[in-house]
Formats: C-alpha cells, structure tokens, sequence
C-alpha cells in the first residue's frame, strides 16, 4: 500500500476540524491548537509528491521535522518528536506488535522532551491506550483490528474529558479542565482515525 | 471579531514589517522573518535571546536593543516559535560569547527552546521565567507560567549583559532575578485570537478571571467583579505571601496592562497596589506602568513585583535603548 | 460596565495620586490635584501649559517633564479643566518668561483657557490645536478638533522653548508646527465614561465609526467594518489631501492607539499608512506608534503626519523626559 | 420673595435629570453633560446657607463664579458667564423688560466668549425666545407669563433636534446630530421651568 493516502486522508481529517480543535483549545487553553494543526497538515500536504516517493520510514521522518519547523506551540515538538521517532523505531513493514514498541518509544521520547506522562490530560492518554490495544497483536493488520484500534483511540479522547490537567497551558485550570477534551488529544484521535479508515480501504 | 487587520493569514508578517520600518534605527528583520534582531551587535557580549508566541506585544521584539535582547523570535498568536527560529537568530547574533535564552516556563515554549539549544553547537545556558503565582499549588509545575516578570529578567539580565558579564554569570543573575519576582493578573474581558474569530472565553457583565496568563486562557478562579482595591489586595496579597519579603525591602512594581486597559485604571491601579505595599512596609523604589506583557486587546491587568537588592536596582537603571522601553540614552 | 476602579466618583482622584507616585522622580501634584507639574523647573524658560478633559492618558500628564510640558491641568473625564487650574498652574511653573498655553481645538477647552487667559496677569499666548481632517467643510470652524497632533506640537515647541526660545516665537511655531500636522481616526468599538456607566454609542459587530475624535463622540459616518488598508487609504488620503505635501516631503508618522486597541494591530496600520504614503512619494523620517492619545479603553486608531522640515525634526528629536515619552536621556 | 427657593429648585431638577441630560450627550457629545450640571448644581447647593442671605445680583455671581470654577468642559464657563452677566445687568426687583434686556447682554456675552450664534443648537436656541418673548412684557411676572415662559423655554429646547450642529463639540457631527435635544438647551429649559415653578408657587 502507498502511504501517501493515510497521509492524505490524516492531514485532510485535521484541516476539516480545524474549528472543532481551536474551540476546543479555547476552553481549556489558548484557542491556536486548530490553526497549529491546519498548518502542519498544510505543509505535509505541500510535501506530498517528495513523501510519497519515499520509504515509510523516510516519509515519516520528513513529516517529523516539518511538524516542528512549521507549527510550533507545544504541538509541533510533540507532533513532530512522535513522527520522528517512530520512523528511528519502525521497521520497513511493521506490524502490530512493531508499532506498539514504536509508540512505546514515542510515548518515552514525549515524556523526556515534554515532563508529562500518562494520566496527564495529554495525547499521551490516546497513544498508550492504542498502544496497549496493538502489544498483544502479532498478525497482520485486520478490519476488524483497524475498527477497533480507531475506536479506542476516539474513545480515549474523550475520556480526557474526565481527567484534571496538570501538564501542558491547561495546567493552572486544575479541576475547572474536566469535562473538556483535551485538543491534542483530539487531533491524535483523529489522525489514528484516518489511518485505519485509509488502510482499511487499501490494505 | 473587529481589528485593524486585512487578512487573518497576514496579520503577523504585516505587523512585523511595520514594526521593522518603525523602528528601523534600532533592528532589523531576520531572513524569512523568523526572529527580530538588533542592529550594532557587540562583538564578544553574550547574545541574549528571547521569543514566544505573537499577542504579547512589545514583548518581546520591542525589547531588542542597546542593553536588553540581541534577538526575539516571534511565534504565531499564542504559538511558540518554532526551533529554527531560535537557532536562526542565535547563528545571527551569537558573536562568541555564547547565548542565553530566556524562555517563559510553557511546555510549548519550553520545548521547543529545548530542541533548539540541543540543536546549537554554540556555547548557551537557558533561563526559565515562571513568575506567575495564580498557581498555588507546587505540583502544579508546568502551570507555574512565565508572564510580566519575564520584561524585568530581561531588562535586568540584558543590562549585565551590555556591561559584559559572562554567560554562567548571567545565567545565575536571571534565576535570582526569577526567584525575586512574582506576579498575578486578572482579566476583565477576554481576547480574541485573530484565526479563532470569537473570543476565547465568554465572561459575564460582572465576572473577572482572577489569575489568569498572558494567553487568553481563562483563569484559575471565575469571580464576581470587585473594586480596584480588592482586587489589590488578592494580586497583590498572593505575590507577598510567595516573596515573603522583609519590612522596608525595595521593590520594582509594575502594573502591566493586558492590552485593553486604559492608562487611567492602570495607575489607579497603582495607587491600590501600593497602599497593600506601603500596608505591608514594602518600599516601592522604581515604577514601570503600562501595557509591556500583553493579551491582544484583553481587559485586565497583571501585577509584578521584583524584591531587588542595590545590584539589581542598578541594573534595572541602567541605559536602555529598545522600541518599547528607552532610558539614560 | 467592567473597569479597574473603585467608585466612579474617585476614579481621577486615585489615578492622579498613583500617577504621580509612580512617576516622583519627574513630576509633583499641584495642591487640590489641580495640575501637575514638572519638577526642577528652569527659570526664565517659557512655561508651557497644556491641559484638557482626562481619558486621554497620557496625554496631557505624560508629557510634563524636561523637553516638553511644564504642567498638565487634568480636568474631569471628557470635561475640560476650569480656568482655576489653569491659573494655579501658570502661579506655579511661570518663571519670568511668560506661558504658552496649548489648547486643543474644543469649544469647552477654548472657553476655560480663555477665561483663564484673560485673568492672567503675566505675559502669555496660546496655540491651538486642530489637526482632525475628518471635518471637510472648513466652516465648521469649532468642529475642526484637536486630536493626536498635540502631542507633536507639544513635543517640538516643549524642545524649542528647553532651548530657550522666546514666548513669540514658540507661539509661532507652534502654530507653524499645527499647521504641518493632519489627523484623522477611526473607531471599531465606543468607549465607557465611568460616570456614565455605559458606553456612548453602540456599533453593530460589522460597523466602525470614521473621522471619530477622541472623546469617545460617534464620528462623522458610520460605515461597514473595512481592512486595514482601506482604513489607511482613507485616513491617510484625507490627510495628504489637506497637507498637499510635495513628493519626497519628509514627515513624522504617528500611529495612535485610542486605548483597546493592541501593539500588533497598531504597527499593522503602520504597515498600511506607509504603503498610502510612499506611494505619494512621501518620505516617513520619524516613527512613533502607541496609545499616546487615548479615548479611555475606545478600540480603533487614528493616523497623524507632520511635514517637518530640519528645523523641526531636530526638534523632536532633541531629548525628552516624560512619563510617557522619553529619549535622549 | 427669597430666591433660594428657586435656586433650591433648579439645581435639584438638574440632580435628578442627570442621566437624561448624560443620555443626550451620549447620542450626539461626549456624555459628560449630566455629571457636569450635577457638579455644578451641587456646588451650588453646598452654598446654599451663604446664598440665602445675599442680595440676588451678589447671589447669582456667587452662583456663576461657582460654575465656571467647579464644572468645566463648555457648560462651566457657558452657564457660569450667564449667571454672571445676569449678575451684572439686572436691577434689583427685576420686572420681564429687565430680564429680557439682561439675557440680551448674557447672549452677546456667550457669542463673544463662544463664538456661537442663535440658531446653531447651543443653549442660546433656548435663551433667546425666552427673552423675545419677555421683551415686550413690562408688567411684574404673572402666573399666566409664567406659564408661558416655562412652555417657550422647554419647546425652544425640544427645537433644537431639528437643528443641525454648528458649535460645540456636537458640531462634527453634522447633519448625523439631526433628531437629537441639545443636552445643554435641554438643561437651560429644566433651569427656566424651575424657576418659573417656584416663583409661580411663592411669586
Ligand atoms: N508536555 C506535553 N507533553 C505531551 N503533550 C503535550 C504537552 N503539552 C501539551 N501537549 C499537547 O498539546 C496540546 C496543545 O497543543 P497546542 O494548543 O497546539 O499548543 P499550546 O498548548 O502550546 O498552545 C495539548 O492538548 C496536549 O495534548
Ligand atoms: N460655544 C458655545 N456657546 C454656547 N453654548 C455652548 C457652546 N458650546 C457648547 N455649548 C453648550 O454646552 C453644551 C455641552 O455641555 P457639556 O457637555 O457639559 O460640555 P462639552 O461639550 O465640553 O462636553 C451643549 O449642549 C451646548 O448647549
Ligand atoms: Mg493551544
Ligand atoms: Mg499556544
Ligand atoms: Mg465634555
Ligand atoms: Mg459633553
């Protein structure tokens, strides 16, 4: 399969929410996470004659740096680390088990770069939870598998909602962020999102 | 949404070059307008380095020049820079003495300063700002911001800079200056972000935000509207209670306003602040009042007060020369 | 009504009194807070006394210091002062060489000065000032106001009368001076005066009041909201229209924020009023960008340019040391 | 009769007319005209005690030097210059001949203090017909004349929205002040209708 149609169908997911990420971030943070968003997914986008003629690896690393040279804020370092290091950890056909060490490693990366952890109303409550769902799976990737890891990852989204926020510019609201959804987290989702619709349609 | 802007896409870029041209004596545009620099570099002075998201103005590019920032690197509103930035800049202005970044304390920020000084292959120390005291709670750390105080570690820092301090010296001058300095705001309207088109929070005819940052964010506490001299007393109350100073310390006060708030309150303000001060046996010794640290066009005010020694005093007083702070030259 | 006060009857009262504490080293209140004056005052320097209704900060209080205002009469918001502070001022700060009254251009200013004027009992003159293009018909003679441009009249004529010029020929120049300067504003929200605890006009979310002056009155045609740029070809247009100024005219250009409208707004109108003006082949020499002639918390700019010649730029560029405009010392 | 029965009068009506008379000032000035007459008339009011026992032409100057060194903006030296003139040139018992004469001085005083002229929405739209109309009464005040000049005086100032702005800082605004009370002939009618109460009342 090409992966120029998940990143196609995963920038594009980001760009139609926009609105929906920056009233999120505006509830709970600063109001720029959509228009962060938008313009990294716009400039993978630019790139996406270069990406799609290179290996996964080699694509996913150029999406890294372009999300930290283009965004900003926290999500172009946290975006962009994430990418990067799953092309280090990544092998050229992964399957299951291999992204769920990948994302392992990229939820490592995040917390050394970024001091927050897991239960921390950050998109590190989206990754581990898909990333424990994948560990156990060592067959190629099913229908069924891509349904449900999409599912999670949007359900774990929204369970931020129920969480305090103690990393990231949500920070100082403490107990008034619950019951809002954490924007990155939301963006994460969405991405998995379009990833499983994309493989699911071109295995 | 109602501002003074042709495209929202352009807003950023067409302000930066106006600032340019206005202020053109004393910076100039990097390539690719990715950081603001200071014309007259001195070779062997520590480069002094700061930036952050856009919204804040005059922080920080107003704050470049003779005696306080070599570079400021402006991110989108309310975005952090971006790590190129920073190491454009510091490729621009490092002249051999090293850098010191000065980073208000948001995980945006923090990251990607951080990515940049791993990135550096020059000589650089960090100082992180966080002096925003709303957060009470100590666990709280990345809620612990950078906001007003940040243009006092600056102004300071950049003083002993021009006089030729080294890095390691400077360094430890911005952390004791940090530690010296508390602040706390409140709004009294919300701002709107150009992109966002509406307002980021929706405050009632008789709510504030008490303990609010310098991002639009809403605060930590939603509460009814009280009078000037109330809301004194919990600004200033809470940033007491952090420095602990002695009775009869010297203080530099600044009462910043958000943006949206006209100079009448904001020496009023003043006048409030310090009788809770003058109350506690506190000695104001230098005033700096206005709009320094900024919201876009928020309503509401931040109070910052720095416990300063003779040595910082004197830096505080020494020759500054940048488009929004000009003294002694 | 949300603003940093205590009661609305207090508001000037408190202000003042934090003003002048926070500015001590420069300024001193008069007794019964009738004016402010400057400290060190030089004898046998023209006195120059300015004054006005408050909500205008820091015009005209923050122009009192070396090179520029010996005192400042602060009347009630939006309310020239009374002939009374006029008089205690000029007994103040009048050291033999006689006052120069600067007077914007509104009929309750004109009154007070006047009647002012006449009981003084020691050599004086005014200069008025009435920049405000946004009346076309010269025959509103009393609705041609004096906005932003009496802080570059104030300016030029406080260094020329630091220097020691006499009382006739800073009168000359400054109308010389009034007569270079053209202004014309714009307003995308109304103010609030405290005492009247609303603002004075509505505007749709889409509107903007053009040819507003700076007392918050609705202005001369409400129109759609436009861009910056068509904001900034009509202001500027209307004012090289009255300046008729010949290609290659050095001038000063002055960006004046009313009171809520942000840094990064403010210098996007820079951007925009130079592409107007260099298009007419008008060279901008000198820059000044910021709330310096303010409508309370009023959203919305207005556009100021003097012609000067050499004379007049050194001038201006000759130090000053002010509350709220300081350079060269 | 005392007179300060109907000093008491008018400056209690402008008291408690003040946020009409800030209402006007709103639509087409600067909205201080309220505040502005009501610090006058309080100022005045403080003075009762030392008013009461002077004679009226010393009472009205008091009154009028009051004005112009407590209100400020137009209305201070306006109303203040009025009161003094009317302090200069009437006798002392007054009959309609005597005040007309009087307000004709008070008129050419405000033309050569404030430039402007009859006819130009100021107060003087107010202060004229009242005096026409007084010109050829040489009869002590009845309570018919009363009456009438009460009524002439809050019609004139009902006028002057048909008028457009010529002086005072309305004046910009043109054609756009059409429709709209002068605040100041408003204040100058409730002052006139005062005083006509309460000479009515104890003549
Ligand atoms: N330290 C961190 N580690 C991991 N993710 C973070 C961290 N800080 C913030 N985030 C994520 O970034 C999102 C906010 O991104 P964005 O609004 O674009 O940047 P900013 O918070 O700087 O305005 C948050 O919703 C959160 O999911
Ligand atoms: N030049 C003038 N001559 C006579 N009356 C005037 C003049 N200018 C203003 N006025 C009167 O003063 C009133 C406005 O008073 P006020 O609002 O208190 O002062 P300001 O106009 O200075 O804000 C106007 O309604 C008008 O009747
Ligand atoms: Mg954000
Ligand atoms: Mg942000
Ligand atoms: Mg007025
Ligand atoms: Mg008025």
């Amino acid at each position: 399969m090409s992966h120029a149609s998940f990143i196609r169908s995963a920038t594009q997911t980001l760009i139609d929410h926009a609105d929906e990420l920056t009233a999120l971030d505006q509830a709970i943070g600063d109001g720029d996470h959509g228009l962060n968003m938008k313009r990294g997914a716009l400039a993978i986008q630019g790139k996406l004659p270069q990406l799609e003629s290179k290996p996964l690896n080699d694509a996913l690393k150029t999406m890294g740096m372009t999300c930290v040279s283009t965004i900003g804020g926290s999500s172009g370092p946290v975006f962009g680390t994430l990418l990067v290091t799953l092309a280090k950890e990544l092998p050229p056909a992964p399957g299951p088990a291999d992204l769920a060490r990948a994302l392992g490693s990229g939820i490592a990366a995040l917390t050394r770069l970024g001091k927050a952890e897991v239960g921390q109303k950050t998109l590190l409550d989206v990754l581990d939870p898909v990333r424990r769902l994948l560990e156990n799976r060592s067959v190629q990737p099913s229908g069924d598998l891509l349904a449900s890891v999409r599912q999670c990852a949007l359900d774990a989204a929204q369970a931020t909602a129920q969480m305090e926020a103690i990393k990231g510019r949500a920070s100082f609201l403490g107990e008034r962020a619950r019951g809002h959804v954490d924007p990155g987290s939301r963006s994460m989702a969405l991405i998995i999102g379009a990833v499983c619709d994309s493989l699911r349609v071109t295995p | 949404m109602k501002k003074l802007i042709n495209h929202v896409d352009d807003v950023l870029a067409e302000s930066l070059d106006g600032f340019a041209a206005a202020h053109a004596d004393i910076v100039s545009m990097g390539e690719g307008r990715l950081f603001v620099q200071r014309r007259g570099l001195r070779k062997g002075k520590v480069a002094l380095i700061s930036g952050g998201g856009s919204g804040h103005e005059p922080l920080h590019a107003g704050f470049v020049g003779h005696g306080m920032l070599d570079a400021a690197c402006p991110g989108h509103v309310f975005t952090s820079p971006t790590p190129d930035q920073m190491l454009a800049a510091a490729e621009a202005v490092e002249t051999g003495a090293g850098v010191l970044f000065i980073v208000k304390n948001y995980s945006g920020d923090l990251m990607n300063f951080q990515m940049a000084a791993d990135l550096l292959d020059r000589e650089h120390a960090t100082v992180i700002v966080n002096d925003d005291v709303a957060v009470e709670n100590s666990t709280y750390t990345s809620g612990r911001r950078g906001v007003a105080g940040t243009l006092i570690v600056e102004k300071i820092v950049g003083a002993a800079a021009e006089r030729g301090d080294n890095l390691a010296v400077l360094h430890t001058l911005g952390e004791t200056v940090n530690k010296a300095t508390a602040s706390m705001g409140v709004a009294l309207t919300s701002c709107t972000v150009p992109a966002a088109g509406g307002p980021t929070f929706q405050l009632g005819e008789d709510e504030m935000e008490m303990g609010v940052g310098i991002h639009g964010e809403p605060g930590r506490r939603r509460v009814k509207l009280t009078s000037a001299d109330e809301i004194a007393v919990e600004l200033t109350g809470a940033i007491l209670k952090e420095l602990a100073p002695k009775r009869g310390q010297e203080v530099i006060l600044l009462v910043n306003g958000f943006g949206g708030t006209p100079s009448l309150e904001l020496y009023l303000m003043v006048h409030a602040a310090r009788k809770v001060l003058a109350a506690a046996g506190i000695n104001v010794v230098r005033h700096l009042t206005g709009p320094y640290v900024t919201s876009l066009e928020m309503a509401g005010c931040s109070i910052t007060v720095t416990a300063a020694d003779s040595a910082m005093l004197a830096l505080w007083d020494a020759p500054v020369h940048t488009a929004a702070l000009r003294w002694g030259m």
